[in-house]
């Protein structure tokens, strides 16, 4: 029993971990009532995927993907290519975080709040304040 | 509800990949698909077809440069957007909760006077932008590349609003002029592969660049050009964020 | 240069979208202008694409000149080149249409918007002519993140359902991100044609149905398919309404076609679990046939209206792909094409009642077809082309959809198909009857003009939208022997 | 040259009224009313002439046959003119012009508001009908019964008011769903026998569709015609669609929807099912019986009711369900007689409905019970009211003799002596009906004040319903007159029904 679970780590706890962050970031996407906290959830989602691409990369002997010398050899050097793909990852989520922060501010200077239960009654609030307002003209 | 909906999704969201362990390849397993299919040619043709030691370099300027031009133009996107939406300030506006209605609208950057100005300005600065320098063009042959020294030229900016006061800037960029700057960066990116259609050869093929050399400094001269416009991308992007950001974000700390 | 078409289609959207800002700080209108010309220039050529396609057969553009699986590839066959032309004319249309949405008095923030609109396109024809994973999520995330923004800009209603959208969208980014690591982890390659080969090999079922799992609810999302369709409804509501035409008529479709290219093009109907795919695929688009019409009958706000309408709409198209034989397919690419002109039209219509009148509520809308017979008219067509009767594309569509569920024994969609459409009927006709019928309410109008309804800009895409509703419909022949070259190789 | 502008008549037919339904949507705002009517009226004349311009050739026996482009995947857009369509192409094209002149007369004489937009959809209505007519295979067919299932709906809601928005729901209801059931019919039809054209005689063999289902299609496909020929239960719509304006009735339960509804049914039963097969699976029994169910008790239904319209409104009810009948007996004299109740039905049923409409422009008198006396005030308009009311009841010499007698004579060769009682007795049913009509409006010894002087309707009114009312007569004595169009309709019986000779 130790040794299977012994082997499994070994050989492929790290793919559980990023699982586990991934799940812990939808789990904060939906449980958490403040958009911030989601924020933040979806940033720890997009790492364990990042996480998760990472350790496909990985190679036994394997260094760091830059020649030394003119004679290369495949097994010398560790997978280039999710690096570049999980660089392109990193910027799309930056990006993301960027347009979410702004939104955000949006949202707080025009509701004052950004918690999501106190959001949706101000909403309903301001339906209710429109619909008033069409009856009164 | 939402939580039994959470404990579900948790439950799926664990169990599920476990039935893909058994098909995930081992860590580290020189043998496994990732790590051979593809991966060899990178590895074994890099420094040959696009003269870059550099292998993730080759991979994302030369091999797969199409990605990271459009990876620019995400950044250039974002840094667009955030200025958009931060274009609107609502006129009308619901009385904030009493724990948020203590923060006033105090406008204007804050001023960090901790920080020495003439060290900054005259000693680090200077440093920070020969070193983006020397890591943009460093970048093929060694780790670094164009997103690092933009973001380095950009931290410089950053150091640079935080210790001049707002109405003596050195040098300082309106937002939508930052954002239009940052604008030429994937241009220049898609220039590079106009330019090699024009040569006479596919997109971003770099060796149809029409210069009369060797083939292998045509690709380092591609993969100049191209770093170029992605240190530009990434720096207007984030020059354009900040901007965009302290004109509406007071700190907590700015009357302290 | 003629062998560059499929990467100049993308490109130029893009160029002028990177140059917008620029220019409009030089001239107020240059930006718009530039932006305009090269999405015409990218309708045209690809056009010329479509024939290319048609006479010479599937096209690969190798980028970079690195062949298949090292380099990013674009592969056009017939089925993408009929959808880039759908998708470059609308983007066009939209162009025209959005500058009339703008705020006079800041030209800069026209032209970011406009310059947003073009990457939107950009991303959208990138995302359609693909034939790389990765990619594709690329292209994805451009159209996602122009989008929220795009969304944003309709007032603060609509910055909080960005907000909403950004982070669903995001999940369902990254699920799919994590359902092409689990692919490639098996394979090693990133690109569509290869990853099938190996695929194709056998024993990777495992691996294929847990990337499946990552993958429907990643587009199930970005298409707003029934049970994923949460944020979709307040989106299309308050976006900008000057491109929401191209985002509530395009956007949902783009990932359509990747869920049928991962589906079919990738996975192949050899896959052991493609049945039970397809049914759960069935379920969900029936179920959102039937929750998207009944939902839209209770709402009063028009844009609320064809919100929901289109999930039911992506329930049609989904719909096709779970029954999957070629002449289904072909249904469902027929609906995709025809839903665009459609609910882009419906938009359309819906931008012109506000620019003219400022009114999105039906209540308001009596008998305005006396002051705009155009719009009213186009209204009608798409409404009629919705419910399915012919001669408009969304009959044909239909006709083809419940003959590929004929063919297949699934009594139960043809009954629903049916059952749908008549729901379709009870709400466009209640659309109908406002306009035409119910007594004239007073609105005031904005825009005045002796010789036109409705500025030309506006007036073009809505006299286009009408023309494509009823060609897409009588010569729908010529589309489906076009899509049955590739749905011919992949259907069941 | 001249070979292909010959074989574009048929799309020609169904353009002219397309286009004149497009410019008048157009221009109508614009132009002068005048204009308006103009584009109509010489519409319907070029129409007329591209109709009749057919009749010889398909007498000699040919077929015209105009394959355009493919509609959908393996079938064409294709229009074939054989002897039934011909009938009631000929009818509905005679009747637009007739209806068309007395629209300007009532339209105007009411001052009715959205002239535009009714003579629009009434052009398209006629549009629709001369495709239906001529399609060659049911997708065609479907197409053009779509388009009139909409092209109706704005005229039924003339008024725009509460009731006509309400039975324009009702209209709506009725043949939206039924038309959707006639789609998922034609898939399934088409799925399993590969082919759409339609065959005399028909193309569906038993072992395409085994028993229960042949039954179910049978059923799915007939609910359509049937709810447009108002065969109860499934009429309610037609009496409601009664608020529209007269000219509108007349095209609804002369010229083009109810007609359309039973030419539907004849094209289902004979051209798709086939005798045979309608026979093998029940369906045209079960039909026939909803029929004479129909005649009867619409005919009761209609003696209780005071407005004339609806009264007339019931009086279509029964009368279609003759040619429902007619069909489902299933022998070449009840199909001719059916085929030739289609232009019996229509010329006299017009000139009743135009003589209400006249009625109640010129006097504003819808109830019944008010009318007493009325023929001393409009003698010509209640004589023509006479003449197609005796023709209704089906007395020699008048048109609706010829039909009815054939009818029975087919239904005494197939042995069903029910059918003979049941048509024998709705003859008297039908004079019990509109006889107090007549007798009221010319009571004697009555001094109706209202009534008094002489004053009859407007000419643009009165011209049409007297010819109508002459037409009717005419053809009563001569059924060939004109036109041929009894032997037409004796040809597409005779052509149905060959192969099992």
């Amino acid at each position: 029993m130790m040794t299977m679970i012994n082997t499994f780590l070994a050989t492929k706890g790290i793919y559980f971990l990023t699982l586990v962050l991934l799940a812990l970031g939808v789990a904060g996407i939906i449980v958490c009532n403040n958009y911030m906290k989601k924020l933040i959830c979806m940033n720890v989602m997009q790492v364990a995927v990042i996480f998760f691409f990472l350790c496909l990369g990985q190679k036994s002997p394997g260094t760091i993907p830059v020649a030394m010398d003119t004679a290369v050899k495949a097994s010398q050097y560790i997978n280039p290519l999710p690096h570049g793909l999980m660089l392109t990852a990193i910027v799309v989520s930056l990006g993301t975080t960027g347009v979410g922060l702004s939104l955000l501010l949006r949202i707080r200077e025009k509701y004052g709040t950004i918690e999501e239960d106190d959001l949706i009654r101000r909403e309903d609030l301001m339906t209710r304040k429109n619909k008033d307002g069409g009856d009164r003209k | 509800m939402r939580k039994t909906i959470t404990v579900i999704l948790l439950i799926i969201s664990v169990l599920v990949p476990f039935m893909a362990f058994d098909v995930l390849p081992v860590i580290g397993d020189p043998q496994s698909a990732p790590n051979t299919h593809v991966s060899d040619y990178y590895i074994e043709n890099a420094i040959e077809e696009c003269n870059s030691p550099n292998m993730v370099t080759a991979v994302i300027v030369d091999y797969r440069a199409f990605d990271t031009m459009f990876e620019t133009t995400v950044m250039f996107l974002a840094g667009l957007s955030v200025v958009i939406i931060l274009a609107n300030k609502p006129k009308r506006r619901i009385p904030a909760h009493s724990s948020l209605r203590r923060m006033k609208d105090a406008g204007g950057r804050p001023i960090y006077k901790t920080v020495n100005k003439d060290v900054m300005i005259s000693v680090i600065e200077p440093v920070i932008l020969i070193y983006a320098i020397y890591v943009l063009f460093h970048g093929e042959v060694s780790l670094g590349g164009g997103f690092q020294a933009g973001a380095l030229i950009g931290m410089t900016y950053l150091l640079d609003i935080m210790v001049v006061k707002r109405d003596r800037p050195i040098f300082d960029i309106p937002k939508a002029r930052a954002a239009a700057i940052a604008g030429f960066g994937p241009l220049i990116y898609a220039l590079t592969g106009i330019v090699t259609i024009l040569g006479g050869g596919l997109y971003l093929e770099y060796n149809k660049i029409p210069l009369p050399i060797h083939h292998a400094e045509l690709h380092s001269i591609g993969i100049t050009a191209v770093e170029i416009g992605v240190t530009i991308g990434v720096a207007g992007t984030i020059i354009t964020i900040l901007n965009a950001l302290m004109e509406r974000i007071s700190f907590d700390d700015d009357n302290d | 240069m003629i062998e560059n078409i499929p990467v100049l289609i993308v490109l130029l959207p893009l160029c002028s979208a990177l140059l917008c800002l620029a220019l409009t700080a030089v001239s107020r209108n240059l930006g718009i202008f530039a932006v305009k010309l090269s999405c015409l220039a990218s309708f045209v050529l690809s056009c010329i694409q479509l024939q290319m396609v048609v006479t010479g057969g599937t096209i690969h553009y190798a980028i970079g000149n690195y062949a298949a699986p090292y380099g990013i590839e674009f592969v056009i066959d017939s089925l993408n080149a009929v959808l880039l032309v759908c998708f470059s004319l609308m983007g066009f249309l939209t162009i025209l249409f959005a500058e009339n949405f703008g705020n006079e008095k800041r030209p800069m923030l026209v032209g970011a918007a406009c310059a947003e609109t073009a990457l939107l396109i950009t991303g959208i024809l990138g995302m359609t002519s693909t034939g790389d994973v990765f990619n594709l999520y690329v292209f994805l995330e451009i159209t996602s993140l122009s989008a929220y923004c795009l969304i944003s800009l309709g007032g603060s209603r609509g910055v909080v359902s960005a907000y909403r959208y950004m982070l669903v969208g995001t999940v369902a980014a990254t699920l799919y991100l994590l359902g092409i690591g689990v692919l490639y982890s098996v394979t090693g390659t990133l690109n569509m044609g290869d990853m099938r080969e190996i695929l194709d090999q056998g024993g990777y079922d495992g691996a294929m149905l847990t990337a499946m799992c990552f993958l429907i609810p990643a587009f199930g999302i970005k298409m707003a398919l029934f049970p994923f369709h949460g944020w979709q409804p307040s989106a299309y509501t308050h976006a900008e309404p000057g491109s929401r035409p191209l985002i509530t008529g395009v956007m949902g479709k783009v990932p359509a076609l990747a869920m049928f290219r991962f589906v079919y093009c990738i996975y192949g109907t050899d896959f052991r679990f493609v049945r039970i795919g397809l049914i759960l695929l069935g379920i969900f688009s029936v179920f959102g046939m039937l929750y998207g019409s009944l939902m839209a009958m209770g709402q009063t706000d028009i844009r609320k209206i064809l919100a929901y309408s289109s999930v039911a709409q992506m329930g049609y198209i989904s719909l096709g792909f779970a029954i999957g034989t070629p002449i289904a397919l072909a249904g469902a690419f027929l609906h995709m094409l025809g839903h665009v002109f459609m609910k882009g039209g419906l938009f359309f219509c819906t931008g012109a009642i506000r620019y003219k009148f400022g009114t999105v509520d039906i209540n308001e809308f009596g008998r305005i077809y006396k002051k705009m017979p155009l719009t009213c008219g186009l209204l009608t067509a798409a409404a009629l082309s919705m419910i399915g009767i012919p001669p408009t594309a969304g009959f044909f569509s239909k006709w083809y959809l419940a003959l590929g569920a004929a063919g297949q024994h699934e009594w139960i969609y043809i009954i629903i198909l049916v059952i749908s459409s008549l729901l379709n009927a009870v709400y466009f006709f209640r659309l109908i009857e406002k306009v035409f019928i119910r007594q004239s309410s007073e609105l005031r109008t904005r825009w005045e003009s002796e010789v036109l309804e409705l500025p030309l800009t506006i007036i073009i895409p809505v006299v286009i939208c009408f023309i494509a509703i009823f060609g897409l419909g009588l010569f729908n022949v010529r589309i489906v022997d076009i899509l049955l070259m590739t749905l011919e190789g992949v259907g069941l | 040259m001249n070979f292909m502008a010959l074989e574009l008549r048929p799309l020609c037919a169904v353009l002219i009224s397309l286009t004149a339904s497009g410019l008048i949507y157009v221009l109508g705002e614009h132009i002068r009313p005048n204009a308006r009517e103009g584009i109509t009226l010489t519409a319907a004349v070029l129409k007329i002439i591209t109709v009749y311009s057919m009749i010889p050739a398909v007498l000699a026996g040919r077929e015209i046959r105009l394959e355009l482009f493919s509609i959908v995947k393996g079938v064409s857009f294709a229009f074939n003119v054989d002897p039934a369509g011909m009938v009631f192409a000929c009818v509905a094209s005679t009747l637009w012009i007739l209806t068309s002149i007395y629209s300007i007369g009532y339209m105007r004489g009411h001052g009715e508001k959205n002239q535009t937009g009714y003579y629009a959809a009434f052009a398209m209505c006629l549009c629709a009908t001369t495709g239906l007519c001529f399609a060659a295979n049911l997708i065609t067919f479907f197409i053009f019964f779509e388009v009139l299932t909409v092209a109706t709906y704005p005229l039924v809601v003339h008024y725009r008011d509460a009731e006509g928005t309400f039975s324009g729901r009702k209209y709506l209801a009725y043949t939206l769903i039924s038309g959707q059931i006639f789609f998922a019919a034609i898939v399934i039809v088409y799925s399993v026998s590969g082919t759409m054209d339609f065959v005399p005689g028909g193309f569906i063999t038993a072992d395409m569709l085994p028993m229960p289902w042949a039954l179910v299609v049978f059923f799915m496909m007939i609910g359509a015609g049937i709810v447009k020929a108002g065969v109860m239960p499934l009429h309610s719509w037609l009496p409601a669609a009664m608020v529209a304006p007269t000219p509108v009735s007349a095209l609804l339960h002369a010229v083009a929807v109810v007609k359309a509804g039973a030419f539907c049914t004849l094209r289902v039963v004979l051209y798709v099912f086939g005798p045979e097969m309608a026979k093998a699976c029940y369906g045209a029994d079960i039909l026939a019986w909803m029929a004479v169910f129909t005649i009867i008790v619409s005919s009761f239904v209609a003696m209780r009711k005071y407005n004339l319209k609806a009264r007339l409104a019931f009086s279509t009810v029964g009368q279609l369900s003759y040619i429902v009948l007619g069909i489902c007996i299933l022998t070449p004299y009840s199909t001719a007689g059916a085929l030739y109740h289609i232009v019996a039905h229509a010329f006299m049923k017009i000139t009743l409905f135009m003589a209400a409409g006249a009625i109640f422009v010129t006097t504003h008198k819808k109830d019944i019970r008010e009318m007493v006396g009325i023929g001393r005030r409009m003698p010509v308009t209640m004589m023509a009211f006479t003449a197609a009311s005796i023709g209704i009841a089906g007395f020699p010499f008048f048109v609706g003799f010829v039909s009815k007698a054939n009818i029975i004579l087919g239904a005494v060769s197939m042995g069903k002596p029910v059918f003979v009682a049941t048509l024998i007795a709705s003859a008297l049913l039908a004079l019990t009906y509109l006889m107090p009509v007549v007798l009221i409006a010319f009571k004697k010894n009555v001094d109706n004040p209202e009534f008094a002087e002489r004053g009859d309707a407007a000419p643009a009114m009165l011209i049409p319903l007297v010819i109508t009312a002459v037409i009717s007569i005419i053809l009563g004595i001569a059924p060939n007159a004109g036109l041929h169009l009894f032997d037409l309709a004796v040809m597409a019986g005779n052509q149905i029904f060959m192969p099992l000779m």
